[in-house]
């Protein structure tokens, strides 16, 4: 065991961050993609790490990748966090999802057409397969796609898409046939987001903010050639999307954020003294201490097996379901710290509200990208090989699903 | 052995309900919500106290109902299932208690019948810093009976008429009160978590303060009326926290997930189950404190303490998990998951948070051991 | 809402501490009923108590009981666990659930012939419902009894039997027709526990205790005018026999022990001074104590309604689940306290050991009486009305219900 | 980067899982549990030593192996998951490590290989009454070279040949040797919630001892050993988790209730992903400690502490949910739950409990963050 590079790993690192150094913006404005000029400066970015074989470390340089090793992608990722942050976001679903399955699954023309501009970021993608009806369960997709002749016509709604105001591209799993069982009668197709006939409206989340979309499809037009493998193959393809989603190991776990706290801890006081000192506190951020480096160790683990050749274990689907409790967890206890003051937001807040962002954001995380409930029985049935759920709707045409309307 | 509510409390309860399920949809909640002037609904407090609650506990002679404690818990619980936004708990858990405890026959014939009558709201005023009330915290003094200094996180503090402030006068803490429609008063909105309620910051140059109860006193009567507001207020959160069961209730006998209702899963209806069991256990407590509301003594800080640390355990757990059973949609706007979310939270900080309270519990059974 | 007894409660509460005083055994020498001269102490206390009318106190006169109240019950029920604890143990099972349900299924012989003995302590019941193969899942009771002419022969297994090797007679739920859906195959007896047919083992505990027993039928003939019930109700039966269980509520929820542990925190120190000082420890002492007080104020909201002559709510029904809990969680936090000497148990450890008792302890009460699970399955039911979970074993003949065998 | 075992350290965890598979079944265990006379499993003893494990981390020039803390890390695991009913922990965790951080050259020639021989069993002695062990509460003392005094809840104390015994003299605390076969020494069995491992008090009446480092470093070298010792009791630990939630997964999909495995229902799958996740974030920890051990300094503090509290959390988690897994059969003697359950509590009291590493590992993080 050995925390620090190897000397290959050294050498690489020394000449990325070498690079970095020269071409990462300085005094970056705004990274912001919802801004114009963030947005800009996010596609220059890509298009100079895709000139210097950076955009897709891993990807054969034929199509415009770097024709490098994941470990190399892994302390690329590392170095870039720190060099230049944010600024590659809204390329990473395309890259790490879209164009993998396009990649996959796609026809040649697709592939020859899609993959350089957006290693490039010259294209933007979405990923469109949540529906209101099922968010734990994509499969259960109702959007339908109807062909006459060449052409498919396209209606219905998805839900949760991120990035969909701004990309030009999005990669949709649709109903083709409603009597065959429900994984058996979907069909994946790209789409262009600019079609008049796609209506993105911005969904407005309890924390304020916006990061996700709903998209409507009236009568959306899509050659059959927008296919994206076969006609009823849409879940098997959809399964490639989302393995490469769980396979995109970032930047890593950043460890604990138990600082904040024994600062906010140093300057109140509980009833029986300074709470720096309050041994309840104490206990409660040693174990948010452990669990936080217990999941940055758990990620060092696997980029240990990738930069060995080696296949990861499933260490690593505990990520989020433990970031998050202890992300909630922690606001709120340190917002009873605050006592009275915990209230507040924003400046007048200690540390300017720091917690009471978390315990707004939190929620979210504990349900986005697969709630609590839905990880744990996806440890317990592929982790720990128990069965899975008793279905009540497999082997049943979709239109017979029981769905409450 | 009589521990459950009367059928006279349970018919004022019953319609305490009624009442507020049509004057109190959630809409009117929204309005307070998405309009950053609107400090509260006016229409509503006005129905309140033409229903008479708002005098609840004061004495007939003062023009309020002259009804007991429990009776005030029971109109609790149907606020705080309604998220009323309102300055109520301000007002009556803490100013018209404050009052009934310590003010002077004058005092408490001047304003008992205004605040029974719905013309005077109050607000209670006494943390300047992060962190657990303490009496070294208090800089607010008072030279020459006027009143200099600045109390953060007040509660209704921007709509308030009355406030009650805790300051010193040379070495004595004590209870004041103060007309802050007089001179010497700066307010300031302080934005908060749960927008449904108003908090502002007080700042005060000289401002005519009177005092409430006796100098010295000051520290010993905050904690009285803690104690009394937290009885108050775990009703309010008991009521909370059943809305919130029930909409979790409603939302997975309805939403289907893989053929079949998410309520038929083991994961939904365990984590119901668990928030059913947190709800009655601190349903049993605020019972329990309600009954202790006439006792007083060590048996109300200890009840009080106990039916705080339940309910805001209880309405917390119910709001956070409500939530994550709606899933995405608990987490969008449009839905009223996040109003329990940041209402919980409102609630469990008003009178100080658990942690605090827990202390004061393991302290007043030390004593009472002792003893 | 009032706390002090009514005066007719008060005036009741006087007659039978008087009765008691004068009544109940001074200087016990062993109310143990494992021990020959506790049994015997047991039987003439329950018989004193019959002779008053305090052995059965709400049931009619003309069946040996009080013909008083549920409320006198509960009242007398308390004083006695003052007075005179432990000795009506070894009645509680028939009295509380096997006699009511001859009482309610039974045939008027047996009426007339076990009443009598069982309110006055002279003949002592088991229950002989769950098996091996079905812990949670009384309904799938294996043991078989064949009919022949007017005779029933019993084979098979019963488990977690209480007292089953002092009780005289046993009440038996026994499978009679394998080819219909399981609960309608089962058939109630009762039977003679000193038949040679029947053999007792003691189930030796983890705890190094056996209060519980498994029970063998072998070849056991039983008359058919021993049935309690319809051939084929014995399902029906049972679910008397369980109602009965839950209505029994006891002398109350005895309120919280963190007494215990706030004397333990007195003799003991942590790294940062006395643990009596200690805000971890002080903030676990109130969780458990608003836990279990609110079980025991829970408690007496069912006891009002009772009093008033209402059904109790469901509120009962999460009074295990919290108690073993609290206890496993005290246990094994006082046991921290005490740090290295926390392993030691009897004289040695702190306390006596009482805290590693409850930890010994504590997994058989989170188990016996429905596991955790169990009855959260049973609160979201029941209480909340969720859906029952999907089950394979209905409508399927009994013979057919998959069992891994 | 890289942060997993070694391939010859997976074979020697491989070598040693099978060893222990085939040496101590659970009737070894069951052997010293039911018989109150066996104090440790000799025969295993044995074996263990004929392996060359005793003297894993002992330098080759003292007849040991001369390996790293993380090949003892591996055989720890090993250890861990069959429940090994020997003295190894104390001899090899505690006292050769003792011996290793502080012992002179003379005492490591005369000690180290014996222990590495399997012909010297040890044992640590430092408390003496409930509670955390402190300085203040070290009353043995030494006068003219001779050790008096008691010491309680001395794992292994029955069987040692030699105990490192913290004791004062004057006002200096130290750590000193001891022989247990010689004079002025009286033991006493003390009975214990997990039977499987000896313990036992030993009373000390002028018994000769030999000073141990340098003197009135004793609390400062038990801290060193006990953070070394807790890495490779974490390993243990983690050992036993996984054991846990095996014969959890096991009966799980073997168990029919309602016509299907038990393992079908999301309350126990949901159970056992949880169970899973703290033996994953223990394992985690549990290799950053690994990694620590040849590192040293704040690092090895905070890493020993890490992996203390996850590890004891985890196997906790793990051994009660497990049994409760099984139900009424897990609480019966016969079915293997209960080892785990008492070893787990044996485990994470051994080497203080983890409300103590908390402690110390926030202090840890104070001071690196102040540093």
């Amino acid at each position: 065991m050995d925390f620090n590079d190897t000397p290959e790993e050294a050498a690489y690192r020394a000449k990325v961050k070498a690079w970095l150094a020269e071409n990462a913006p300085k005094n970056r404005a705004n990274g912001d993609p919802e801004a114009a000029e963030g947005m800009a400066a996010s596609k220059a970015w890509q298009a100079k790490k895709a000139s210097a074989g950076y955009a897709a470390i891993t990807w054969p340089t034929e199509w415009g990748g770097g024709g490098g090793k994941t470990w190399q992608s892994m302390i690329f990722g590392q170095e870039e966090s720190k060099a230049a942050p944010g600024l590659s976001g809204p390329f990473a679903i395309g890259l790490g999802m879209c164009i993998p399955t396009v990649m996959t699954a796609g026809n040649d023309a697709d592939k020859a057409r899609f993959v350089g501009p957006a290693v490039k970021g010259e294209e933007i993608w979405c990923q469109l397969f949540s529906e209101p009806s099922g968010g734990s369960d994509a499969a259960a997709a109702r959007t339908l796609a109807v062909k006459t002749g060449d052409e498919w016509t396209i209606n219905g709604q998805k839900v949760w898409t991120s990035g969909a105001h701004y990309s030009d591209f999005g990669l949709l799993l649709a109903r083709t046939d409603r009597d065959v069982p429900k994984h058996k009668g979907l069909t994946m197709f790209w789409i262009d987001m600019h079609d008049p006939a796609v209506e993105v409206r911005p969904i407005h989340q309890m924390s304020g903010g916006s990061n996700f979309n709903e998209v409507y499809f009236t009568d959306l037009k899509v050659k059959d050639s927008q296919r994206v493998g076969a006609v009823g193959d849409g879940w098997k393809v959809a399964i490639v999307t989302l393995m490469n989603e769980r396979l995109s190991v970032g930047g890593g776990a950043s460890g604990s954020n138990t600082g904040q706290v024994m600062k906010l801890a140093q300057d109140i006081s509980t009833l029986a003294g300074p709470a720096a000192k309050d041994a309840g506190l104490r206990e409660k951020i040693a174990d948010w201490f452990v669990q936080a480096e217990g999941l940055k160790y758990t990620t060092y683990r696997t980029m240990t097996a990738l930069s060995r050749g080696q296949t990861p274990g499933p260490e690593n689907s505990i990520a989020k379901i433990v970031a998050a409790n202890v992300m909630q967890d922690m606001a709120s206890s340190a917002m009873e710290l605050e006592d009275q003051f915990g209230i507040l937001v924003g400046a007048n807040a200690p540390l300017a509200g720091a917690f009471q962002n978390a315990l707004m954001g939190a929620p979210g995380l504990r349900i986005a990208g697969g709630t609590d409930e839905i990880l744990r029985n996806i440890i317990a049935e592929r982790v720990l090989g128990l069965p899975q759920d008793i279905r009540l709707d497999k082997d049943v045409a979709f239109k017979d699903i029981p769905t409450g309307r | 052995m009589d521990f459950d509510f009367s059928d006279d409390q349970k018919s004022l309860k019953g319609e305490a309900l009624r009442f507020l399920e049509a004057k109190c949809p959630v809409s009117v909640v929204r309005g307070v919500l998405d309009d950053p002037a609107k400090r509260y609904d006016e229409g509503l407090w006005k129905a309140v106290g033409e229903q008479g609650w708002l005098g609840a506990t004061i004495p007939e002679e003062h023009g309020g109902l002259g009804l007991g404690g429990i009776d005030l818990c029971v109109i609790a619980e149907a606020l705080g299932r309604s998220l009323a936004p309102i300055p109520f708990a301000s007002t009556v858990y803490f100013v018209a208690e404050a009052l009934m405890l310590a003010g002077s026959d004058a005092q408490k014939a001047k304003w008992l019948p205004k605040i029974a009558a719905g013309e005077t709201i109050g607000c209670f005023a006494t943390v300047e810093r992060p962190g657990v009330l303490t009496e070294a915290q208090v800089q607010a003094s008072i030279q020459d009976g006027k009143l200099t200094g600045t109390k953060m996180v007040v509660t209704d503090g921007d709509i308030a008429d009355l406030a009650v402030v805790l300051a010193k006068d040379g070495g004595r803490t004590s209870l004041y009160l103060v007309e802050l429609g007089g001179g010497g008063v700066a307010r300031e909105t302080l934005e908060t978590l749960d927008p449904t309620r108003n908090v502002a910051k007080l700042t005060f140059i000289g401002a005519a303060a009177e005092l409430l109860g006796d100098a010295g006193e000051g520290m010993a009567l905050t904690e009285a009326v803690l104690d009394r507001a937290a009885v108050y207020l775990a009703f309010e959160q008991v009521g909370g926290a059943d809305r919130c069961l029930e909409m979790a209730k409603s939302y997975a006998l309805e939403r289907y997930a893989f053929g079949r209702v998410i309520g038929s899963y083991q994961a939904i209806k365990h984590k119901l189950a668990d928030c059913y069991i947190k709800t009655e256990l601190a349903r049993s407590n605020a019972y329990y404190g309600a009954w202790a509301l006439g006792e007083g003594g060590t048996d109300l800080k200890i009840a009080a303490a106990s039916a705080r640390v339940a309910a805001t355990e209880a309405f917390w757990f119910a709001a956070k998990e409500s939530l994550q059973t709606h899933g995405g949609m608990g987490y969008t706007w449009d839905v009223d998951c996040h109003l329990y979310y940041r209402r919980a939270q409102q609630l469990g900080l008003v009178a100080g948070g658990a942690k605090a309270w827990k202390e004061r519990l393991v302290s007043q059974l030390e004593r009472r051991n002792a003893a």
